[in-house]
């Protein structure tokens, strides 16, 4: 009966872990399998032949020995997209609106956390010769401090351009967050080159995360595939998950959390409790913003380079992927990001062999909407979204 | 409300017949007014056109402030003559609605003498309609897409090679250094993927195998198509495209392990791209790219550039910043011609067309330029680059390694 | 002093006028009751109480306080509780966090523990139910949730608002009955109902709103003798 | 008092023969203010902005439609010729009105967010770009291989029947998109649409290979025009030449005639909208946005109710998009990005959701900001600048500013500055729909009680 004071809630924290598991294995075996099928059947058709003639091995062969590469890849895309996604669904739960916006409080995280390490790389506090253990202080300080400007910045948009919107049709505010979405693209652009004279920032090569574990070599054929993985992807995958668990507890066994799930399902109600409504929504904010703008600092660690609309595109996917696996739900946010990371590598890497080039890596975006329109076919709230018509 | 904005307007009205009656010199009209402040019978202007807002304005605002730079250090002659030269630069926002927009707009401002401009081959060819229609001088500093120059028009001209010439550039190149087989790949814009499609057709015509044609949208996740790569081991990789992509790929694909060579265009020319891949550029067999404009070690010209431009803008020319001084100084040029021919007074528009067309061995800094018929330059001179440092800074002290002087095909 | 007394206050919604100068006392340990028809301003008085709608004009004053001003989160750190038309149970989180929420305002958490067997004592059916979602509550079940959880937020004034709507008259005798058990616990209560015959047999006083305006107000012994009242709102011819 | 004052300065101004008189010098005034200043912004915003008053007055609807026809089809075709800038934003203004009385049926109308309209403008203007081109022929070769002395596929008068033939394709496309996102609502719709609008880019731009029916980045060029006889040339220069100041050649009568054949595609998307609107399908329509279980209730399809607001929305957008790829002669994949969908709902929302004289308002709100004023704006700095021009008062030379606060680079941050400005104090729009007002009325009410 006092169960529920219980200051911490074991399996709520580790609950997500198991489910994170189970998607990934899940959807990598779901999708390995197809593709393997696939290569059997075409293993004896002209694309077959066109990769015998090629590298001579064929095509099952081909597409075995490349397997492990492309799930790794496609796991840490997936993972970057889960990290964006958890702040389109924190804020969509609460509010039910599509923050727009989302991928510039992600690009401003990234821009922050790259500045501060440039500055310290020119300081001479990173790069060579410093320790590996200073290295890795001072990347989790540079995404603190993105998480924390990203954070606030989300916060001043909601007061500024949301709050006054509340009770406004439910378009509104959607415009209104292209329009700060706009607005920020700029600022950011226009602060770079009043400061550094930049649009591109590189995140400065520094501690070990370029570097690859190797894991052996794969046999195609005469040849040898490496197959190894940089320990900045593994880096990604860490924190994305960490970012997960604490949200999610953070939601599910807090105080706050209930208070934002109160106010997720009735805001008059959630005030009569003494829950401040607009305070919970800032909140809500802030915890978005802060997990867009870590998302923004692995984002420029995995692929180097940043722009003032970098958010642009992966904001796009990761909100595909929230709403791919039930926007407002959080674990539906990793689940999507998942299939969807995997789901384009697997296209970008497979299809121009399988099409003997027909169609190649540039068709990979469409796959992925294609499976969103096919989920939302038979789930019309996405994978693990509730029916939010139910809502009593 | 409704007849509060009927009455809004109806004040607007009186107060505009206001402001033109107190004449033109209030600065509510002058903003209004997209003629100049001072627009007396001795202004010449010169419209640049880019993408200055946007993803793609890194490139289109250094395309305004290579021809802003020009118009600084070159107008002296025409200043003497009596004239003032202004810029225009006009935002096409990479978008042919607003390309075209802004054409119609240049086009009725009798003071625009010539068009520096586009980037985009997709703005550039709907705009250059009007341009043409006007008789209004087009000098392109970055449009290589073949259609830009084949409609034959009196008034457009480039500066830079033609697609099907600097593909072969690229493939000639990669033939010559015994490279067997390539993987192409571009950025799905029209400059990329016509180089791309280029350097395959000629990479074939050499005997060269080619393992893979892909073209990707991607800025940041080049991991799919890296694993292609890596399981066709080609000697070689080509990209065309821009720097912004190509270095983010290039370093990817050697963090892979991958050691064959880069190639790239003239998008690449850029030490951003250094900056982005660093030493991974020097690894395997190193990386190439082909230009039109030597590097600024080899031609002082081009030193001075990079060391002008940055005291004028506080950082690097991006790729086609020099190409647009250039396409700049072709107008002042011409129009300085032009007014020679007409007396020292105003030239007509077709007077400066007909000048840029007849410009004899123009020495700018990314080359020596005349034009045959149909406005491509006659011999393009190109470069073969190889990048010697994976430091930023430098950038200038790449090495040419081939040097070829192509005529674009007849018109 | 008057534990609450609401001095001529108005309420609009946007343009639409609700109240038009509604003023009543609730004296501590009171049943008050509130009756009307179906758009008198019942409800609207509540929600203008608990602070969930600012009235244009006119005071609301607990015990000497003005607290006309203070938002609806405030409210609550008064110890005034509201359970709300519809119940309002949150559908998407268990019993236990539904009864949480209630102590959301609480700073001695250590007496919950206490509080919260005070309310599965008055509703043991919750107690059964702590880990089900509250949305899959039958309406009775969600309207003793609504209750503890008001309660469990330790209020000296209760505001329920239409309490017995849609439950089966055995439950809505059950409620009543608990209602007087809470007040007899030292709550005061102020209470709307459409029912007019159960509030009033109940309640110690009583008002009749109509029209956004208090008609008539009485003890509740007055009241149900009152003729009007009789033919309006008790169905007695 | 001073608002009283105003209060019967705008009864006065409605009264007896008063309107009449102010629209039709409002139009005047309009007329020779461009007249005898070609390339001032503010005399065109004021010719402009004379429909808006003939539009607000209270006046017969004949003196309206008159005026309005003569200022339509007379003034500014005349004006537009004796600057062509002026020509092409109105067209713009009219391309984007009739997509934005498009999008309304879909957003306003029926409340089914659509964010990924411009696919169907697309679609029309694929159609005819592979129809009246030569891109039949160039199927087999890669872009940029093909030879240059190709035939034309279709002859240029087809163009008036691909008018017709892209409403239906793009009505087909619609209830395509329709069918299978039926079940899906509210937001989950937005980012369907928003795939599939990206998909037709992405198609757009790939469709090169194996078989070349896009020709892919580059583009499809040239693009046939509909044919235009000599005889127009010379008869609207003998009508207009002297008032025009110099002989109209083709291309300037071509722009005329796009702008004439927009504005008819206009009138008739405003008939047929306002004719849906009051429609059983209208109501349905209405029923669906406000309240889909209850429209369910009352027994109203939801299938055809929802498929036929896309397609009759995806229709209209398909003949802009043959007219576009005619005018344009050139289309590429660039022109129908994400970005022209905001756009165009970003007319819409800003004049008024499911408001008809909104939409046009908001297009020509968002064109002219996008084209003339930002833009002006912008060159008017740019030549302070370059001139010896001082800032008053802090008495800071324009040359010192630095050249990376050029506006002409942060046009977009101006234009999302407007945005939320706009709907943070205005959120029904500048002319909302007469039913919108009432329901945010009833909306900022909590329906209790």
């Amino acid at each position: 009966m006092k169960k529920y004071l219980k200051p911490i809630n074991l399996m709520e924290l580790l609950r997500p872990l198991g489910q994170l598991i189970v998607f990934s294995l899940g959807s990598a075996a779901v999708l390995s399998i197809i593709v393997l099928a696939l290569a059997i059947v075409l293993n004896n058709t002209a694309a077959g032949d066109k990769i015998f003639a090629q590298l001579k091995v064929s095509l099952f062969a081909y597409t075995v020995a490349n397997l492990p590469q492309v799930l790794v890849d496609g796991l840490t895309l997936g993972f970057v997209y889960a990290a964006i996604a958890l702040g389109y669904t924190m804020v969509y739960g609460v509010l039910e609106f599509i923050n727009f916006a989302h991928s510039e409080i992600f690009a401003i995280g990234a821009f922050v956390g790259v500045e501060i390490l440039i500055a310290l790389q020119n300081a001479g506090l990173i790069g060579s010769g410093s320790s590996l253990f200073m290295d890795y202080v001072f990347l989790i300080l540079a995404m603190l401090a993105g998480m924390a400007v990203a954070g606030g910045a989300a916060i001043a948009m909601e007061r500024i351009a949301y709050r006054p919107l509340r009770n406004a049709p439910r378009l509104v505010p959607l415009i209104s967050a292209i329009g700060v979405s706009f607005f920020l693209q700029d600022a950011i652009r226009l602060t770079e080159s009043l400061t550094t004279g930049q649009f591109n920032r590189i995140f400065p090569t520094f501690g070990n995360f370029d570097k690859r574990i190797t894991f052996g070599k794969i046999p195609m054929g005469a040849a040898e595939l490496p197959f190894s993985v940089p320990i900045k992807s593994f880096i990604v995958i860490i924190a994305a998950v960490l970012m997960l668990v604490v949200l999610n507890y953070l939601v599910n066994a807090t105080k706050v959390g209930k208070a934002i799930r109160a106010v997720a399902q009735d805001r008059a109600t959630a005030s009569l409790m003494g829950i401040d409504v607009n305070h919970i929504i800032a909140i809500t904010f802030l915890i978005g913003g802060a997990l867009g703008g870590a998302a923004g600092l692995l984002y420029a660690l995995k692929f180097t380079r940043i722009d003032p609309y970098v958010g642009f595109y992966p904001g796009l996917k990761a909100f595909t992927a929230a709403v791919l696996g039930g926007i407002g739900n959080l674990t539906g946010a990793l689940l999507g990001g998942i299939i969807l990371g995997l789901l384009e590598t697997f296209a970008g890497s497979y299809l121009s062999i399988f099409t003997m080039g027909a169609a190649g890596v540039e068709y990979k975006d469409i796959f992925a909407f294609a499976i969103l329109i096919l989920v939302l076919i038979f789930r019309p709230n996405g994978l693990l979204g509730e029916n939010v018509t139910e809502k009593v | 409300m409704f007849k509060r904005s009927f009455a809004f307007l109806s004040l607007l009205v009186i107060a505009s017949i206001a402001l033109t009656a107190c004449g033109s010199s209030t600065p509510a009209t002058q903003a209004a007014d997209s003629g100049s402040p001072a627009t007396s019978g001795n202004v010449i202007k010169i419209a640049s056109q880019s993408p200055l807002s946007g993803d793609q304005s890194v490139i289109g605002v250094d395309i305004k402030n290579g021809a802003q730079l020009a118009i600084d250090q070159l107008s002296g002659p025409l200043k003497d003559m009596g004239f003032t030269i202004q810029l225009a630069p006009y935002d096409d926002m990479a978008n042919p609605d607003n390309g075209v927009a802004n054409a119609k707009q240049i086009v009725a401002d009798p003071a625009i003498m010539c068009v520096d401009g586009h980037y985009n081959s997709g703005v550039q060819i709907p705009s250059s309609e009007v341009y043409h229609s006007a008789g209004l001088a087009n000098v392109s500093p970055a449009n290589t897409n073949p259609t830009v120059t084949t409609r034959g028009y009196a008034e457009v001209n480039r500066i830079v090679g033609r697609d099907d010439v600097q593909g072969v550039v690229g493939a000639d190149f990669a033939a010559s250094k015994g490279v067997k087989s390539v993987y192409v790949m571009h950025d799905k814009t029209a400059y990329g993927q016509g180089i791309a499609e280029f350097f395959q057709q000629e990479a074939k015509a050499k005997g060269l195998e080619v393992l893979g044609f892909e073209g990707t949208e991607e800025k940041a996740n080049f991991d799919p198509i890296i694993t292609s790569i890596i399981a066709a081991n080609p000697e070689a990789v080509y990209f065309g495209g821009m720097f912004s992509q190509a270095a983010v790929m290039f370093k990817q694909a050697r963090d892979r392990g991958y050691e064959g060579m880069f190639i790239s265009d003239d998008g690449f020319d850029s030490s951003d791209a250094a900056k982005i891949a660093g030493d991974t550029l020097m690894a395997g067999a190193g990386t190439f790219y082909s230009t039109v404009s030597g590097p600024a070690a080899a031609y002082a010209d081009t030193a001075k550039f990079v060391t002008d431009f940055k005291a004028a803008f506080n950082h690097d020319p991006q790729p086609f910043a020099a190409q647009s001084y250039d396409s700049a100084a072709i107008c002042l040029a011409a129009i300085q011609n032009a007014i020679k021919a007409n007396n020292n007074q105003m030239p007509t528009r077709e007077a400066v067309a007909k000048a840029v067309r007849e410009l004899k061995d123009f020495k700018g800094i990314t080359g020596v330029y005349n034009f045959n018929s149909i406005g491509d330059p006659v011999v393009a001179k190109y470069f073969v680059i190889q990048v010697m440092s994976g430091d930023p800074a430098q950038w200038s002290a790449n090495e040419i390694v081939q040097t070829l002087d192509i005529a674009p095909p007849a018109p | 002093m008057a534990m609450l007394e609401v001095n001529d206050i108005h309420t609009y919604y946007g343009n639409i006028q609700a109240l038009n100068g509604v003023s009543l006392k609730v004296e501590q340990g009171e049943i008050v009751t509130l009756i009307g028809a179906n758009g008198a301003g019942k409800t609207t008085t509540l929600r203008t109480i608990s602070g969930l709608l600012k009235p244009r004009q006119g005071q609301i004053v607990l015990e000497g306080n003005d607290i006309t001003e203070t938002p609806a989160h405030d409210i609550v750190y008064k110890r005034i509780a509201m359970v709300p038309e519809g119940r309002g149970v949150f559908a998407r989180l268990t019993v236990a966090e539904n009864l949480d929420l209630g102590a959301y305002s609480r700073s001695d958490r250590k007496n919950l523990a206490g509080d919260l067997e005070r309310v599965f004592s008055l509703f043991p059916r919750l107690q059964e139910r702590q880990k089900q979602y509250a949305g899959t509550l039958s309406g009775g079940e969600q309207q003793m949730l609504a209750m503890g959880r008001a309660i469990m937020s330790n209020p000296r004034l209760l505001l329920l608002d239409e309490p017995s709507m849609g439950l089966a008259p055995v439950l809505v005798d059950l409620i009543f009955d608990i209602i007087q058990q809470i007040n007899k616990e030292g709550v005061t209560i102020l209470l709307v109902e459409q029912n007019a015959l159960m509030a009033l047999s109940i309640a110690n006083r009583g008002y009749v709103l109509q029209s956004g305006e208090i008609l008539l107000s009485d003890t509740a012994e007055s009241l149900k003798n009152n003729e009007m009242v009789q033919k309006a709102y008790l169905g007695i011819e | 008092m001073s608002n009283l004052s105003f209060k019967d300065l705008k009864t006065t101004m409605q009264s007896g023969y008063l309107p009449y008189l102010l629209a039709g010098a409002h139009v005047l005034i309009g007329t020779i203010l461009v007249y005898l200043n070609q390339r001032s912004i503010i005399a065109f915003l004021v010719l402009l902005s004379s429909f808006f008053s003939l539009y607000r007055i209270k006046a017969d609807m004949r003196y309206k439609l008159f005026i309005g026809a003569v200022l339509a089809l007379i003034i500014i075709p005349v004006l537009g010729v004796r600057n062509i800038f002026y020509l092409e934003v109105i067209f713009q203004i009219s391309v984007f009105s009739a997509l934005a009385l498009g999008l309304n049926i879909v957003v306003g109308f029926a409340g089914l967010l659509d964010l990924g309209y411009v696919a169907f403008y697309a679609v029309g203007a694929y159609l005819w770009a592979f129809f009246g081109s030569k891109q039949f022929y160039t199927l087999p070769y890669t872009p940029g291989s093909q030879p240059t002395d190709l035939p034309f596929l279709l002859p240029s008068d087809m163009f008036y029947l691909f008018i017709f033939l892209a409403v239906i394709v793009a009505a087909i496309t619609g209830i395509l998109l329709g069918l299978p996102v039926l079940r899906v609502r509210g937001d989950y719709l937005a980012i369907v649409t928003l795939g599939f609008g990206e998909v037709i880019r992405v198609l757009a731009a790939n469709l090169d290979k194996p078989l070349n029916f896009t020709n892919g980045p580059q583009g499809i060029t040239p693009i046939q025009r509909p044919p235009m006889p000599q005889s127009v040339v010379d008869g609207f220069n003998a009508i207009f030449g002297k008032l025009v100041g110099h002989q109209a050649d083709v291309s300037a009568l071509y722009n005329v005639m796009f702008y004439l054949m927009a504005l008819g595609i206009i009138v008739i998307i405003i008939i047929v909208s306002r004719r849906l609107e009051d429609s059983k399908i209208g109501r349905a329509w209405a029923a669906v946005r406000e309240d889909e279980t209850a429209a369910i209730a009352m027994g109203i399809p939801l299938v055809k109710t929802k498929l036929s607001a896309f397609a009759a929305g995806a229709s209209f957008a398909g003949a802009m998009g043959v007219l576009l790829a005619a005018s344009r002669t050139f289309i590429s994949p660039e022109s129908f990005s994400f970005m022209q969908s905001i756009g165009v709902l970003a007319m819409v929302i800003l004049g008024g959701q499911g408001s008809i004289p909104g939409a046009v308002l908001g297009a020509a709100t968002i064109t002219i900001l996008n084209l003339q004023v930002l833009q002006g704006l912008s060159l008017y700095l740019s030549q302070l600048r370059q001139s010896d021009a001082v800032i008053p008062i802090i008495n800071f030379a324009w040359k010192n500013l630095s050249s990376q606060l050029d506006p002409a680079q942060y046009q977009r941050m101006i234009f999302g500055l407007i945005l939320v400005l706009m709907m943070v104090f205005r959120p029904e729009g500048i002319l909302p729909a007469q039913r919108r007002i009432k329901k945010l009325a009833s909306e900022s009410a909590p329906n209790k009680e």
